[in-house]
């Protein structure tokens, strides 16, 4: 009863702080509304018994989406407009309530018994060495959605580059800096560093086992990076540096070159020969940390903003 | 010598695309125009009875009746490819008008030559929509407003002649698109009569069949005397050859024979009435055009009401003297325009003779043409409708001489050039002679073009249409209408719906809106549930 | 099929199926593009946990829920932060392009 | 399940090659030298076309679909990658006019292998290889979520090359867009959620043998269906079209408007002939007819009134897109016994291809129009078949097959669904088929008219033109008139493994 109680309040604010996030007229607040959104989502992902999502949407969700959104807010000028007339907004109103009625009702009339596949997960998990089974979708059933999803990533990455003004290709990430060299930041980052790092490879590492993983840990270390950066520790490389170039490219790469070793090997294209599938995993998902939390931090950075040749 | 028939068509094709990648071809090529056709006119006598089967969908094939018309059609491009330097002189130089030139013809001759739907609707299409040059040629805003309501109708053609051949191919259940295959499987089709409806819309408004001829009379009001040659002589017997073709003479088909001969003998008099109307000997050509294509389709009625075998042939020959004398008039309007009082006698002579032939001055090509078809139109009501349609012509024939001579030079020793002079005399002679040629293998022996009952039956039609002239020419107030009639009462409906479209482009950027978008994309979503739901 | 019992399951799954609605609100009725992506983004957290409901009630062969469906929202949640990222990078541009235009004073 | 079905057949490989080895070429594309990049990805975009016709041969040679089971798992729990007859023809189709449109961008977007790493060719050329894998793995993929990851692949490639050019208007048009293909693509995830919530399943073959007429399907259905149209432009959700396609750099242009749009219509048809129950559709699909009557009129009106060429073959596209959606109503209503024998799909395929080529030829066209006299207003044609011949052949190839004259793609597309259409008796598609044809002509001859004319002072060429570029072009528009050589008749090869024959 307690629990359930507990789950209402929950659903309860999630719905309330959407419901002023939508309503607000003021983007800032609006940003501010949904970090504490997706730190709702995250108890509600851990209500549900789902740690591994739950840690995915602290992380990324609610996260870094919040620091992006963060930058853009302090960068965009508030724009208040006039609200649409009150006959458009009943009437989408309306259509949105039928569309949330129509999977409310989806909802409420499961299929029984549920479907399922918890059970062929759990037969084959021990062919690929994992314990944690949300690890054996994403690296050994579905591993081809996990390869197009760090193939997605990169290409978000380009993407926001593609935006770069042409002066300055080739230049650091975002805008320059004023660096912090002294004061309460770099002292903090110095401190918190290390743990962060730590802590991201930690997540990575007993992904395979318990909930965490390779994104988890990446964010973490990802964040610790750009908080380097805004402390003056260390600063972004030119995007046209081609080691910078390698460490994004090395988790796709090294997951394309186990994923075609396995047609000789495995059988299968993404197959894992049964003896190593477990260490090979592991180093993909290194070598996937690393490109991560590279492309994370420079996607928060943003594309260059001035010319290259200031720095070196 | 089935090669001619690839060759007939494809040749001005290649000297148009020759032209695009050679320069030197390209200055000369005003000059060798009047070669283009010579491949067609090689295989129009021949090459008859060849088949060829082209690349994919495209095959073509020449029987009699369609080398009558190639024939015909190849000879006045012929001569107008003479004139036509002659008439435009340095502004030939353009390459564009060439292109046009060359790629109508192309769609011209092959059309007489198309064995099966797909190549009958690519070359009809390519005849209409490549006239568009022709006629804009000289530019100016009457010819572009012409050239606008040219090339509506030309595409309303085509979508309706499509229409048609779908349905044919529809009906026909071996699958096959030869032409003769699917007119064979027409009468017993599901869907005859609209594939004949659609049939008749589309080839009618290639013919200029009433009410769907408006866009004829500006048209040649607007087009350079050669161009106007071509299309009225050539380019508009697309449509002949379609009636030809496509309809099933052998099955009578009572009913829809006479509503086709009802349409046909309406255009032949409304031709003629609307005809003397018209100042510019230009636009009244035009309306005999409209009378002449009105009786041919008149003809073709009756032929498919009585289940006609012979009426291709009959057609087609009827179609021949037409291409020449009503060819040749135009390019007898080029002369006399460049010709003064002194020299223009042997100009104008002749074109009386042609004229007078077309209304079937006994003798003459026209009255082997009428002739021809006479057994086809029968001795009642059509046979006398038949007869009053000729003395119709007579007094518009009549109308075109007085007209024709307005138009001449004021210079008095002014003298068109010989190629334009030429190439009328080419065409006169061909109107006047060659049927002579023909008509033994379409109608028999010749005796019956001299025996006295068929030269009375030609003359007192002609008689009854001169005196009828004489009376009109007579009255002080003749009421004048713009060429194109009816389209004046079409201007306003082209306002209107230019203001649909402009509502259209309204609700277009009010859609694009983003709210609204985005409220459809919610609407469509519930909307297919609840159709897919309604559904189960 | 029958009723949904009233669990935590069926309770967070309404929420989703709120948060949908709430969402597609936002996304159409927003001016600016700022907005909408939150929107997108809210709209995107309610979908998750539609999935994670099924996940939750496919719990089953000793785990706590269906692998598969969790699996698949960690991939969604990178996707949806892509695009926001990229998105976001977009508006920041086209608001800079205004700005240089607004301080030369043309177009 | 049948047996045959669900295990990796020979020359399924080659499936997984269509989708790595873009990959593969993008990673390369960052790592080699900046003047070997138009290198690298022309030779991945060469392997890919020897990648795509090999799996027509190999299934035209079979006579059954290729499947991969990647990882060797076993769908539901894995993946499979599975190409029909359909899919390999789009492969192809993709290959080839992707290739061409190399040829055409070669040394395009200031590209100076001396110079230092400039944005746009990087750009384009990344975003290149991204679009033509994703769209082979929208071809192959049989997973739902997996092609949802592919459909978002797609989007992210397509975007950066809307704003290639960096202007105000392109950027405005490219976050227009995202955020409208995010709204799609967010109610497709939607209905991707609903489906495994009822099946436990999201792999297509598993799923049309389970699939019941129960609601959370056909809500499914219906939720992935508006965002796929939102995401293929058809009206009336084609707001971010024009300015998109239009705003592009003409090579650009030829790729979204030929095949991205593509991409999201093909799994449309895959949900409604593979996923929907027989019979379901009936309503729905004359929905989408109407859907698609309204995108050939409104389409092709705006395209009469527009006075830059680009723009006005932006529209075209609108309208183009609307005759894909015919093939609903005439493909459900078709009494052959199986849809995909008839006419209407072979009608709708052909559409679907002589349109990418033309299109994608039309582009590169005004691409060159722009090059060779520096505007595209077409207003000032006049006299540009003396400057560019070649490029004027090909607006006239490529629009000849767009108003559907024979011989060419656009016209068997025209004649098949008419075909289909006055076969059924169902006269009012004939109708929209016709009218969108006379106002294709009007809007083409709009174009060439001027084109072909002669200027009053003769037009000179602003800047040269690689002839190279200008052929490749003309190739296209010459690959779109052959189509309409191919029998106009049902083609067996779009029947091969299509998955609603092989379940009961």
């Amino acid at each position: 009863m307690l629990d359930l109680a507990l789950d209402l309040l929950i659903t309860a604010l999630v719905i309330g702080v959407a419901l002023w996030t939508i309503r607000t007229r003021d983007d800032f607040a609006a940003i501010v509304g949904f970090v504490a959104y997706g730190l709702l989502l995250t108890l509600a992902w851990a209500r549900l018994a789902a740690y591994d999502v739950a840690l995915t949407e602290a992380a990324i969700g609610g996260g870094v989406t919040g620091v992006i959104l963060l930058r853009a807010s302090v960068r965009l000028k508030p724009v208040t407009t006039a609200r649409t007339p009150i006959g458009v907004r009943v009437l989408v109103g309306l259509l949105c309530a039928v569309i949330s009625a129509g999977l409310a009702a989806v909802v409420l009339l499961p299929v029984s018994p549920p479907p399922s596949l918890a059970a062929d997960v759990r037969s084959h998990l021990a062919s690929t060495g994992l314990g944690n089974p949300i690890a054996g979708v994403l690296m050994a059933y579905r591993a081809l959605d996990t390869f197009l999803e760090t193939v997605v990533v990169l290409l978000a990455l380009f993407g926001a580059w593609s935006l770069t003004p042409d002066r300055a290709w080739g230049g650091r990430p975002g805008a320059p800096i004023p660096t912090a060299s002294f004061g309460p930041l770099p002292l903090f980052g110095r401190l918190l560093i290390p743990i962060g790092v730590v802590i991201g490879i930690y997540i990575v590492w007993v992904g395979a086992d318990a909930p965490g993983g390779k994104f988890q840990g990446a964010t973490i270390l990802a964040a610790m990076w750009i908080l380097a950066m805004m402390a003056g520790l260390t600063e972004a490389p030119p995007i046209g540096r081609w080691r910078l170039r390698l460490l994004l490219a090395a988790g796709p790469i090294v997951f394309v070159a186990v994923g075609v070793a396995g047609i000789p090997l495995a059988g299968s294209f993404l197959a894992y020969p049964e003896a190593l599938a477990k260490p090979l995993i592991l180093l993909i998902e290194v070598a996937l940390t690393l490109s991560i939390a590279a492309t994370l931090g420079l996607l928060v950075a943003g594309p260059p903003e001035t010319a290259p040749g200031t720095e070196l | 010598m089935n090669v001619l028939l690839p060759l007939a068509a494809l040749f001005p094709l290649a000297l148009f695309a020759l032209s695009a990648f050679s320069p030197w071809v390209r200055q000369r090529l005003a000059r060798l125009l009047w070669l283009a056709p010579l491949p067609g006119l090689v295989a129009a006598l021949f090459a008859i009875d060849g088949a060829v089967t082209l690349p994919g969908p495209l095959g073509l094939a020449l029987d009699f009746p369609g080398a009558m018309l190639l024939g015909a059609a190849a000879l006045i491009w012929l001569a107008a490819g003479i004139a036509a330097p002659a008439f435009w002189r340095e502004k030939l130089e353009t390459l564009p008008y060439q292109s046009w030139w060359l790629l109508t013809m192309t769609g011209s001759l092959a059309v007489f030559m198309a064995a099966n739907l797909v190549t009958f609707y690519l070359t009809f299409s390519l005849v209409s929509l490549a006239g568009y040059g022709l006629v804009t040629r000289d530019g100016g805003a009457a010819a572009f407003r012409a050239g606008r309501v040219y090339f509506t109708l030309a595409v309303v053609g085509e979508a309706f002649l499509l229409t048609a051949f779908v349905l044919l191919a529809v009906g026909t259940p071996s699958g096959s698109m030869a032409i003769p295959d699917v007119v064979a499987a027409l009468p017993a089709s599901p869907s005859r009569d609209a594939a004949l409806v659609f049939l008749i819309l589309g080839l009618g408004s290639k013919m200029g069949l009433v009410p769907l001829h408006v866009w004829m009379p500006p048209t040649y009001s607007a087009a350079p005397f050669p161009a106007a040659a071509v299309l009225s002589g050539a380019a508009v017997k697309a449509g002949v050859i379609g009636l030809v073709r496509f309809l099933p003479f052998s099955a009578a088909l009572p009913g829809w024979g006479e509503a086709l001969a009802m349409v046909g003998f309406v255009s032949a008099f409304f031709g003629v009435a609307v005809g003397l109307t018209q100042r510019n000997p230009k636009a009244v050509l035009a309306y005999s055009s409209i009378s002449q294509m009105g009786f041919i389709a008149a003809v073709a009625g009756m032929a498919l009401a009585a289940g006609r075998l012979a009426a291709p042939s009959e057609l087609a020959f009827y179609a021949l003297h037409h291409v020449f004398a009503k060819g040749g008039l135009f390019l007898a309007l080029a002369a006399i325009a460049t010709t003064g009082p002194r020299h223009l006698r042997p100009i104008l002579w002749p074109a009386i003779v042609v004229a007078l032939g077309i209304a079937g001055l006994p003798l003459t090509g026209g009255a082997l043409a009428k002739l021809a078809v006479k057994d086809a139109l029968g001795s009642g009501l059509a046979g006398t409708l038949g007869s009053l349609s000729a003395a119709a012509s007579t007094i518009l024939m009549l109308h075109f001489i007085t007209r024709a001579r307005t138009i001449a030079a004021s210079d008095d020793r002014a003298e068109a050039p010989l190629a334009i002079r030429g190439a009328w005399w080419i065409a006169a002679a061909a109107a006047l002679l060659l049927p002579w040629l023909l008509f033994p293998s379409v109608a028999g022996s010749i005796g019956k073009v001299l025996e006295v009952k068929a030269i009375f039956d030609l003359a007192w039609p002609m008689v009854l249409g001169g005196v009828a002239f004489l009376g009109w020419s007579r009255l002080s107030r003749r009421p004048e209408l713009p060429p194109g009639d009816v389209l004046i009462v079409l201007r306003p409906a082209a306002t209107s719906v230019r203001g649909l479209t402009d509502r259209i482009a309204r609700a277009e950027a009010w859609i694009t809106t983003w709210p609204v978008a985005g409220t459809l994309l919610l609407l469509l979503a519930i909307g297919f549930a609840g159709a897919m739901v309604a559904a189960r | 099929m029958s009723l949904a019992p009233i669990d935590a399951a069926t309770l967070y799954g309404l929420t989703g199926a709120v948060l949908v609605g709430i969402g597609l609100y936002g996304i159409v009725l927003h001016e600016g593009f700022i907005r909408r992506l939150l929107a997108f983004n809210l709209l995107g957290g309610g979908v998750f946990l539609l999935f994670g409901v099924i996940a939750r009630r496919g719990a089953g062969a000793g785990f706590s829920g269906d692998p598969v469906p969790q699996a698949l929202v960690i991939t969604g949640v990178v996707v949806a932060f892509c695009a926001t990222a990229l998105a976001i990078t977009l508006i920041e541009r086209l608001a800079a392009e205004d700005d240089a235009n607004d301080g030369d004073g043309s177009s | 399940m049948t047996p045959g079905l669900m295990a990796t057949t020979p020359g399924g490989l080659l499936l997984v090659l269509a989708v790595v080895v873009p990959v593969i070429g993008i990673l390369a594309l960052w790592l080699v030298r900046w003047r070997a990049i138009e290198w690298v990805a022309i030779a991945t975009l060469a392997i890919n076309l020897v990648v795509s016709l090999a799996t027509l041969q190999a299934v035209r040679a079979s006579d059954a679909s290729l499947v991969y089971l990647v990882g060797g798992w076993m769908p539901p729990l894995g993946l499979a990658l599975r190409a029909d007859g359909i899919a390999a023809v789009m492969m192809v189709m993709t290959g080839a006019i992707v290739a061409v449109t190399a040829l055409y961008a070669r040394g395009q977007f200031g590209f100076d292998p001396h110079g230092p790493e400039r944005r746009r060719p990087m750009v384009f050329w990344t975003m290149l290889l991204a679009i033509t894998g994703a769209l082979n793995l929208i071809f192959v993929g049989e997973d739902l979520f997996n092609l949802y990851v592919a459909l978002e692949l797609l989007t992210f490639a397509a975007v950066p090359l809307v704003s290639l050019d960096g202007s105000r208007d392109t950027l405005a048009a490219a976050l227009r867009y995202l955020v409208f293909a995010l709204a799609g693509s967010v109610l497709y995830l939607l209905g991707v959620a609903v489906v495994y919530g009822a099946y436990g399943t999201l792999d297509l073959v598993v799923l049309a043998e389970m699939r019941g007429a129960d609601g959370a399907l056909l809500l499914a259905i219906a939720l992935m269906t508006a965002g796929l149209i939102a995401k293929t432009a058809l009206f009336p959700l084609h707001l971010w079209l024009p300015p998109a396609h239009a705003g592009a750099p003409a090579a650009a242009s030829a790729i979204l408007s030929a095949l991205v749009v593509k991409g999201s219509f093909f799994l449309i048809l895959g949900l409604w002939f593979d996923l929907l129950p027989p019979g379901l559709g009936a309503i729905g699909a004359n929905g989408l007819g109407m859907l698609g009557a309204g995108a050939v009129i409104v389409g092709s009106v705006l395209a009469l009134r527009q006075e830059r060429l680009k723009l006005l073959v932006a529209y075209s596209t609108v309208a183009q897109i609307g005759y894909l959606f015919l093939v609903f109503p005439l493909a459900t209503g078709s009494e052959a016994a199986s849809p995909f024998a008839s006419l209407a799909w072979t009608g709708g395929v052909l559409q679907l291809l002589a349109h990418a080529f033309a299109k994608a030829a039309m582009f590169m066209a005004a691409g060159l129009v722009y090059e060779a006299i520096g505007h595209d207003r077409i207003a000032g044609f006049k006299g540009l078949g003396r400057i560019a011949p070649i490029t004027v052949l090909t607006m006239t190839l490529a629009s000849v097959s767009l108003m559907g004259l024979p011989p060419s793609g656009g016209f068997s597309a025209k004649w098949l669904m008419l075909s289909a259409a006055l076969g059924e008796g169902a006269w009012w598609w004939a109708v929209v088929i016709l009218a969108g044809g006379l106002l294709a002509a009007g809007y083409v001859f709009r174009i060439l008219v001027p084109a072909f004319s002669t200027p009053e002072a003769p037009a000179e060429r602003k800047y040269p033109v690689a002839p190279v570029r200008e052929c490749a072009a003309l190739v296209l528009a010459v690959i779109a008139i052959l189509i309409g050589f191919l029998p106009l008749a049902p083609w067996p090869l779009l029947a091969i493994g299509r998955i609603a024959q092989v379940s009961p």
